[in-house]
């Protein structure tokens, strides 16, 4: 097995909520209660759990928005401080995807300004005489055309924006993408064209990708490993096949079975699929 | 106790069938009742002082006074030392008697005070060598302490207390019944007041700081009584036939000193030519038609030692021809200060006659209190105040403010000094007027100043108040006047 | 200061919704425009139409009614209490109006912006600063800040519009930082951090820009105010020397004679009103542009 | 889980108020939704017809703006009130959309209850939970006492642990689950025979999102309800609902029962939409996606809608507005080519 | 709710404590002093030095602070030597005729103004509410002091249904109060309209409008009270501004309050009442601005108090 590209050790995050009164103490959230995860070189890992279970929270401490209480972030080696104190090489190398494609881009600003942005603080990335064409290979990448550059955020659909974020991020050529939620805003229909694309470009740019989700069904599709959390803890951590089969963890069994639940007419898609083929 | 001379005992059998309840509204709040402190010479403490307190003697006019605590007084020969011998039988309104003892703390009071009116009495000291008599002794003499004097109320002993002044005691025609400082004085009659009891059932004064408001307020009858309304209210006034409305001559005048220490301003050819080149009649007949008229003096006709001048004649032609001819620099700004906002129009219109024949000034209206502090420190080249003279005496006014030592407009001639210092230490009026028509020569001619204006005092009251006399300086009496009808 | 909470209410970038459907074009919405239009050219352009110097007065002429004929044509709008001409005031002042509100609005902007994108987007110790400075400027009465720096500095222009600025940034310091409060949580700010764009730079992309809609819905309703205060200030005596004409001057030194001359006071007090009211909806109107159709 | 899969196919409870025997209890005729935007003015839902029987579901699904909202609200008359409709919508045997403003607010609440999508949003973040509930009853007349016992009922009723607690929070003290809880024992507190919910569980977690569509199904069973569910959510509706009603753009693109339409698509849209969704239970290949964006209702394409996207467009599909028919018996499809849908 | 009032007591004593320090500055940097003003325009430099001396003006003004500071503590803000008595009774005194002024004003304010800007943002954009918002920025557009003079002369001169000026009786309250809560009334009727019509938007009204109510209802039992907060914040600052800020008005009126103490103790130079006022005008703003807080708490039960601004 390849060695992994980030390693999570011990990982605490606290929130300190207003004082309610003067002996009461603080209300105290602890949102990441000693996490271990390792993501390794060309995979994807799932990282699912219902609402509040402190998901986000493990990715903002992995891309140094939030300090962590205690616990360490290492990536390749090196320990991993706050975004801004970071070395360069790393800030570029680990990039994200957000849920909401309204608000993750700069509404002021085109499309290819944002892009250009990231080339402004890291210019070796793509040198400044050949950025037009960087630009339209990136564009190209996420399944964009050119055109689109000239364009603001508010112009474009959902899919298209999302899109947008995901060359931002590629922008840079990261070693490693976390997606937050990064199909739970889009529609049905576009949500496979996203979740395809992920899949194809991991491959094409040798990406590890952090995935976050609360859809079961999406992490089947796409995972190699899952990870699951609750209140803040890993409560299991297996290869997606195993944890599908044979789930070892209680909750990891009633979050299967509620989604099982759904499934309602499983029957019926299973049938058309068929047709379809 | 004011002016009048008629039998009192009348007066009170008159009044006490009229009565009735006087509201005045004076155009300075009262902040303050204490005669002694740093409000002393604040119009509004000084009305309130005289409808509570008692003076040593009342200025009646230019050099006349009348005893009202004393009931004579003689200085010595070089005027250093008054000597007063007090009246019989006055009493406190709590009905202690008013004996030398408290004339003398009184007057140690002013002296130790932190006011304006210690000023007046640097070097003096006091004593009573026995019940009713009382000395003043003044290191230099002092012809117009007379003046001086006039503004000093008696208080009870008990006035150096603490919080006195919240309830005072005094032997003046009224006594306190509440005092919202700043706000309302409430009055009743002192039943025990040596000349009298006066007839009203009460008097209240207001504070009513905005024109408008006041002379509304008189116009509807929430006030009975007011003054220094400004011109433009006058006309409205007399044609309401419920009001009567006068004007009496009064100390002011009208005063723009220039500052002889500023080059541009130095020559006196200049001083002259700039007031030539301002057409002060039409601005007056203009501006001021009720209240002024063109002044010939430095000092008021109601002031001793008045002596008129020739009067200064709009030339612009020949005042423009006697700058050229002072090689004056027209590029000079003149800073112009004032600290009164109703001087604003006044000011406008000098200011745009100077501009017509190419001189620049610049009007500054300062805040008082760096008005003030501007002044003593010379920090204008024109300066404009509307200057009385205290006691009616032109030692106050040109005795104190035109000398070398006081430098108070960079103005310096050392004739005028002697003749000053002459004038401050004889007690006779006949040589004192002399001196003072050779001084007011000087100061006209050499134009220390510029002297547009006489002031005088208005007056309007509703026509059911009785036996109110407006008095010339503005701070009037009350203790005979009867109110009905309201 | 109270007026930034007007637009505190609605300030907060919201989620940057679908452009919501656009208001039709009402013909009567353009009336605003065109009178404040029309007030700039009147000060921009009115001085060179209408000759008048403020210093020269006309004692004889003082107090006439509008329509009057003068020495020098007829006084359209009547005189004042030395015989200006009232109309050549209201001109006039007009430019002194503008340049002391657009001073005042500046300069205030300026500085409270600045304070509030810090305070909002660095928290922590300078957060804590500005905050408590804005506390005690609210809690300070303004009328003694501007009678001490009116005596502190010579009476001018510039005095009164540094007397109207020394209060007037911490409405635009409360809006800014509110507003950069709630960006600095929105995910494009996240993105940039993680590319590593530096503080400055992130503050002055990606939140500052967001600022300008309601800054400038603020500013209108500064602007309008700050006109009306050097109106006040003239009435208590700190406002411009006199040979400097504005409305506030104008309508001050009327006032005693409202109940006889009220054309000293009452036409600049109308230009003065109208404009604020234009200035109003051109706000109010911004204000609904920037924060419904924030995108 | 095929407990409750039976839920679906119970048949209308016997006493039901229906008006008459086979008669749907309610039914949207030509709807017709149009609003201003900016310049121009779009036809959001356009000629929508659709039936609720009495104690049965009718599921309304489809993308993000196909208009799904639009047309329950125009049910009940809660449209922006810049929006003009026109069509009918026959409750019981009177037209809703001419009815009188009072009529229609008798309706709302009593006749007809509704659930909201984000229900933090949709309840009053300052009034307790009791009084929100309540206030129907209270404004109905009934004494504050029994108000109270009443909603303490409801509560109950709707699986609330604790009433006697729960009914003096707030909602934000409540977990999401919980307040969507509230809104169904809001609504019903009028005792409707209908209620509309709209996507009553999009905002809520999978484990969540099953307990409250198990309630949903228990209530209809239990209080004899009919039920217009809303959902983009092909899942959730394959799990409750009997008939449904696929919507594109503002128009109907397929209608029948959920069975059926969701295993035998006759609309290449509703087809791509099953094929999309992904399994928990059987790992399965990403789908190849539908191309493009849904499209707007404001620049609807002229013809079929979904032609830009449909991998059986002609050249019919470009200029000719497919209508919907009965392809076979209860199912209803606007494609020109339903037929070739499944072979 | 305990800790939350102590801390915010805590940073309103270190506000108090900016706002002391400030006026000590500020009056101090202000040219001319106490001395200047008192002895008046014949003083001789020799006599300044001298009164200078004797009130402790000439010590090195850190010491003058610190001995302030001192005195501030022991809440002994000195001698009023204009009104020869210690200058928090004369403040205190003129507190009442303030805060009847301000409440009054506030009153009128709160109740015409709710009542306009709900009439105007129950239907945004509506030709009432364009009309509202039209009326409200005239009104905050009108000079106050041309309001009080105007109000003068048609009330008192030409009907003489009201006095003109003076304190005390209920008569002499109305034409001040009105006339300090015109562009006050603007005010809150610009920000209950903007929160109005921002509420209106909200889901839960379409969920009580679900429930079958009518708009009255909607209005009364879903709307006012849920966009009461900005309105609220915003009286609760303004009512503090006014205490202080209504030296136009009080003027105008001849009304014997703070503001035109204030201004005219800053001209006599009467630091003493200087600092007084401006003490107790920043603790009323403080304590106002607690309670607005408060009262917004007790409104939203969401807002937890500590988490302003
Ligand atoms: N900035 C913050 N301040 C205080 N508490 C926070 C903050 N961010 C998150 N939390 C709390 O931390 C916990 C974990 O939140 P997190 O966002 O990581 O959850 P999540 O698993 O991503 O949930 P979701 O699926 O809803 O996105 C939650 O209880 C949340 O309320
Ligand atoms: N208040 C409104 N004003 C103008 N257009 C609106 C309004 N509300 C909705 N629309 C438009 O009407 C169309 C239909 O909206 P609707 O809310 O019914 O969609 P939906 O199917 O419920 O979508 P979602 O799944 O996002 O809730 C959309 O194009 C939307 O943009
Ligand atoms: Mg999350
Ligand atoms: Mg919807
Ligand atoms: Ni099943």
């Amino acid at each position: 097995m390849s060695s992994p590209v980030l390693e999570i050790r011990d990982l605490r995050v606290v929130f300190t909520g207003p004082r309610r009164s003067l002996r009461g103490g603080r209300t105290v959230v602890q949102a990441v209660a000693g996490v271990d995860l390792d993501v390794r070189a060309k995979e994807t890992l799932a990282l699912v759990g219902e609402s509040g279970s402190g998901k986000s929270t493990v990715a903002r401490c992995v891309l140094g928005l939030v300090r962590p209480q205690a616990g360490t972030v290492t990536y390749e080696g090196r320990a991993l401080g706050p975004v801004d104190k970071r070395p360069a090489e790393v800030q570029r190398a680990i990039q994200m995807v957000f849920q909401d494609p309204g608000s993750s881009l700069n509404p002021r600003m085109t499309v290819g300004a944002i892009i250009r942005e990231a080339w402004k603080v890291h210019p070796a990335v793509a040198p400044e005489g050949d950025r037009r064409q960087a630009l339209a290979d990136v564009l190209a990448d996420v399944g964009l055309d050119a055109g689109v550059a000239g364009r603001r955020p508010s112009a474009l659909s959902g899919g298209q924006r999302q899109r947008v974020s995901i060359a931002r991020a590629l922008a840079l050529r990261p070693r490693l993408l976390v997606c937050d939620e990064a199909v739970s805003a889009l529609d049905v229909s576009v949500q496979s064209q996203i979740l395809r694309l992920l899949v194809d470009l991991r491959r094409t740019h040798d990406l590890s990708v952090l995935f976050i989700t609360h859809d079961l069904a999406v992490v089947r599709q796409i995972a190699d490993r899952v990870a699951v959390m609750r209140t803040g803890e890993l409560v299991e951590c297996a290869t997606a096949e195993q944890l599908f089969t044979a789930p070892a963890h209680p909750y990891t069994r009633g979050l299967l079975s509620a989604a099982h639940d759904l499934e309602g007419t499983r029957a019926g898609f299973e049938h058309t699929r068929e047709q379809i083929r | 106790a004011c002016s009048s001379s008629d039998d009192p005992a009348s007066e009170t059998g008159d009044s006490v069938a009229a009565g009735g309840d006087l509201t005045v509204a004076g155009p300075i709040p009262i902040e303050n009742l204490d005669p002694h402190g740093p409000a002393s010479m604040d119009a509004g403490t000084q009305l309130a002082a005289r409808a509570i307190f008692s003076q040593l003697v009342v200025s009646t006019g230019s050099g006349e006074f009348e005893g009202e605590l004393a009931e004579s007084w003689e200085p010595n020969a070089d005027a250093s030392e008054w000597t007063f011998t007090l009246r019989e039988g006055v009493e406190f309104s709590d009905g202690t008697p008013v004996t030398a003892a408290d004339v003398v703390a009184s007057f140690e009071r002013v002296l130790a005070g932190e006011g304006p009116l210690a000023g007046n009495f640097g070097g003096y000291t006091v004593a009573a060598p026995d019940e009713s008599t009382v000395v003043f002794t003044s290191a230099a003499p002092d012809a117009a302490f007379l003046g001086k004097i006039s503004s000093f109320f008696v208080t009870p002993q008990a006035a150096a207390e603490a919080g006195f002044f919240q309830e005072p005691i005094g032997s003046g025609p009224f006594v306190v019944e509440s005092f919202e400082p700043g706000a309302t004085l409430r009055l009743t009659p002192n039943a025990g007041y040596w000349d009298g009891e006066p007839a009203l059932d009460s008097l209240e004064f207001q504070s009513i700081p905005e024109v408008a408001a006041r002379m509304t307020a008189l116009q509807t009858g929430e006030v009975d009584v007011t003054w220094s309304m400004p011109d433009d209210q006058i006309a409205a006034l007399k044609s309401d036939s419920d009001l009567t409305v006068e004007t009496v001559p009064s100390p002011g005048v009208l005063t723009m000193w220039m500052n002889g220490s500023t080059p541009a301003l130095q020559d006196p050819a200049v001083r002259r030519a700039l007031w030539q080149a301002v057409d002060f009649e039409a601005i007056i007949a203009s501006l001021y038609p009720e209240t002024g008229t063109p002044a010939d003096s430095p000092i008021s006709p109601a002031v001793l030692g008045y002596a008129p001048q020739e009067p200064v004649e709009y030339d612009p032609e020949a005042a423009k021809a006697a700058l050229d001819a002072a090689g004056f620099d027209y590029g000079t700004v003149i800073r112009w200060q004032f600290s009164q906002a109703n001087f604003r129009n006044f000011v406008d219109a000098v200011v745009s006659d100077l501009a017509d024949i190419g001189v620049t000034v610049e009007p500054q209206e300062k805040e008082q209190a760096v008005f003030l502090e501007d002044l003593l420190a010379l920090n204008w080249d024109m300066n404009l105040q509307q200057l009385g003279s205290q006691g009616y005496d032109a030692a106050t006014n040109l005795g104190r403010l035109y000398t070398c030592e006081a430098n108070r407009m960079g103005y310096c001639n050392e004739d005028l000094d002697r003749i000053l210092a002459e004038a401050g230490s004889t007690s006779d009026t006949a040589q004192r007027e002399e001196l003072y028509a050779q001084a007011i020569e000087i100061i006209w001619n050499d134009g220390v100043g510029m002297y547009p204006m006489f002031v005088e005092q208005p007056y309007a009251w509703r026509s059911g108040v009785e036996g109110f006399e407006p008095v010339s300086d503005g701070v009037p009496y009350f203790d005979e006047v009867t109110v009905s009808g309201d | 200061m109270t007026q930034s909470d007007i637009l505190l209410t609605e300030a907060a970038p919201g989620p940057a919704a679908p452009p919501g459907p656009r208001r039709r074009r009402r013909p009567l919405s353009a009336i605003p425009y065109v009178i404040i239009g029309i007030y700039v050219l009147a000060a921009a352009i009115g001085p060179f139409l209408i000759d008048y110097d403020p210093v020269a007065t006309e004692v004889t002429e003082r107090l006439l009614p509008p329509g009057s004929a003068t020495g020098s044509g007829t006084a359209w709008l009547g005189t004042d209490a030395v015989g200006r001409d009232v109309l050549a005031q209201v001109v006039y002042g007009a430019r002194t109006s503008f340049i002391i509100g657009i001073s005042v609005v500046a300069l205030c902007g300026l500085i409270g912006v600045a304070l509030g994108a810090i305070a909002g987007y660095s928290g922590g110790l300078s957060d804590a600063v500005i905050s408590r400075t804005v506390d005690i400027l609210m809690a300070f009465p303004g009328i003694l800040l501007a009678i001490v720096i009116a005596g502190l500095l010579e009476r001018g222009m510039n005095v009164v519009i540094i007397a109207l600025s020394v209060g007037g940034w911490v409405g635009f310091a409360r809006l800014s930082r509110s507003i950069t409060m709630s960006t600095r949580e929105r995910d494009w700010v996240d993105a940039a951090r993680i590319m590593g764009l530096s503080k400055s730079a992130t503050l002055t992309r990606h939140i500052v820009p967001f600022l300008t809609g309601s800054v400038v819905a603020l500013a209108t309703i500064e602007l309008a105010s700050a006109v009306l205060s050097e109106a006040a200030l003239s009435f208590l005596g700190l406002g411009l020397p006199p040979h400097i004409v504005s409305w506030g001057q104008a309508i001050a030194g009327g006032r005693e004679h409202l109940g006889t001359a009220w054309w000293i006071t009452v036409f600049p007090g109308i230009a003065l009103t109208v404009l604020v009211i234009c200035i109003g909806l051109v706000g109010d109107r911004l204000t609904r542009r920037f924060t419904r159709q924030r995108d | 889980m095929t407990d409750q899969h039976s839920a679906t196919v119970v048949a209308p409870a016997a006493g039901d108020p229906a008006p008459a025997p086979g008669a749907p209890l309610l039914r949207v005729e030509d709807l017709e939704v149009v609003l201003p935007s900016g310049a121009t003015t779009g036809t959001v839902i356009d000629k929508v017809s659709f039936a609720v029987d009495a104690g049965r579901t009718t599921g309304l699904i489809g993308e993000s703006g196909s208009g799904k909202t639009m047309s329950a609200m125009s049910i009940v008359g809660l449209l922006p009130p810049e929006a003009v409709t026109s069509g009918r919508v026959t409750w019981r045997s009177e037209d809703l959309l001419t009815a009188a403003p009072r009529r229609l607010r008798q309706v709302r609440g009593r006749e007809i209850g509704v659930i909201f999508q984000d229900p933090l949003a949709a309840l009053n973040p300052i009034q307790t939970v009791g009084r929100q509930i309540g206030e129907i009853l209270r404004r109905g007349g009934m004494a504050r006492q029994q108000v109270r016992v009443r909603v303490l009922e409801l509560l109950d009723r709707v699986g609330i642990p604790d009433p006697d607690q729960r009914i003096d929070v707030y909602p934000h003290e409540l977990s999401g689950g919980m307040r969507q809880r509230v809104m169904i024992a809001m609504a019903l507190a009028g005792e409707p025979q209908l209620i509309i919910a709209d996507e009553p569980t999009t905002a809520l977690d999978v484990t969540t999102q099953a307990r409250i569509l198990r309630l949903l199904a228990d209530l209809r069973e239990q209080e004899h309800l009919a039920l217009l569910l809303v959902s983009h959510d092909l899942r959730v509706m394959a799990h409750v609902a009997d008939d449904v009603v696929v919507m594109y753009a503002g128009r109907v693109a397929e209608r029948g029962p959920a069975r059926e339409v969701l295993e035998r698509p006759r609309h290449p849209y509703t087809r791509a939409l099953a094929n999309n969704v992904p399994a928990v239970s059987t790992r399965s290949a990403i789908a190849e996606p539908l191309q493009g964006a849904p499209a707007n209702p404001f620049e609807r394409p002229a013809g079929c809608a979904f032609h830009p996207r449909c991998p059986l467009a002609q050249d019919r599909c470009r200029t000719e507005v497919p209508v919907l028919r009965e392809v076979e018996p209860g199912r209803f499809s606007a494609c020109h080519r339903a037929e070739e849908v499944l072979p | 709710m305990s800790y939350f009032v102590i801390k915010r007591l805590a940073i309103g004593l270190l506000t108090i404590w900016g706002v002391v320090t400030a006026v000590f500055v500020v009056v101090r940097l202000a040219p001319g002093d106490q001395a200047t003003v008192a002895l008046g325009p014949d003083a001789t430099p020799a006599e300044l030095e001298a009164l200078r001396s004797s009130l402790g003006l000439d010590r090195p003004l850190p010491l003058q602070y610190l001995s302030y500071l001192g005195d501030v503590v022991r809440l002994d803000f000195g001698e009023s030597y204009r009104f020869g008595r210690p200058a928090m009774d004369q403040v205190i005194e003129r507190f009442p005729a303030t805060v009847q002024l301000t409440l009054a004003a506030t009153a009128m304010a709160i109740v015409f103004g709710l009542i306009l800007g709900v009439v105007a943002g129950k239907k945004p954009g509506s030709a009432l509410d364009r009309a509202v918002s039209t009326v409200a920025l005239g009104l905050q557009a009108l000079p106050p002091f041309w309001v009080g003079i105007m109000f003068i002369l048609i009330f008192a001169l030409q009907l003489q249904v009201l006095p003109s000026a003076g304190g005390g009786s209920l008569a002499n309250l109305v034409l001040p109060a009105v006339t300090l809560s015109i562009p006050f009334t603007a005010l809150v009727a610009r920000m209950t309209r903007s929160g109005v019509a921002e509420t209106m938007s909200e889901a839960f009204v379409l969920t009580a409008r679900s429930k079958g109510l009518t708009e009255t209802q909607v209005l009364t039992g879903h709307v006012v009270k849920n966009s009461l907060i900005p309105v609220v914040t915003v009286v609760g600052l303004q009512v503090g501004t006014l205490l202080g800020g209504a030296v136009i008005i009080e003027t105008v009126f001849a009304w014997p309050g703070l503001g035109s103490l204030l201004v005219g103790a800053v001209g006599n130079r009467d630091y003493a009442v200087v600092q007084a006022a401006t003490v107790l005008i920043g603790l009323c703003v403080i304590v106002l601005n607690l309670a607005a807080d408060i009262v917004n708490a007790k409104l939203d039960p969401r807002i937890r108090l500590e988490a302003r601004r």
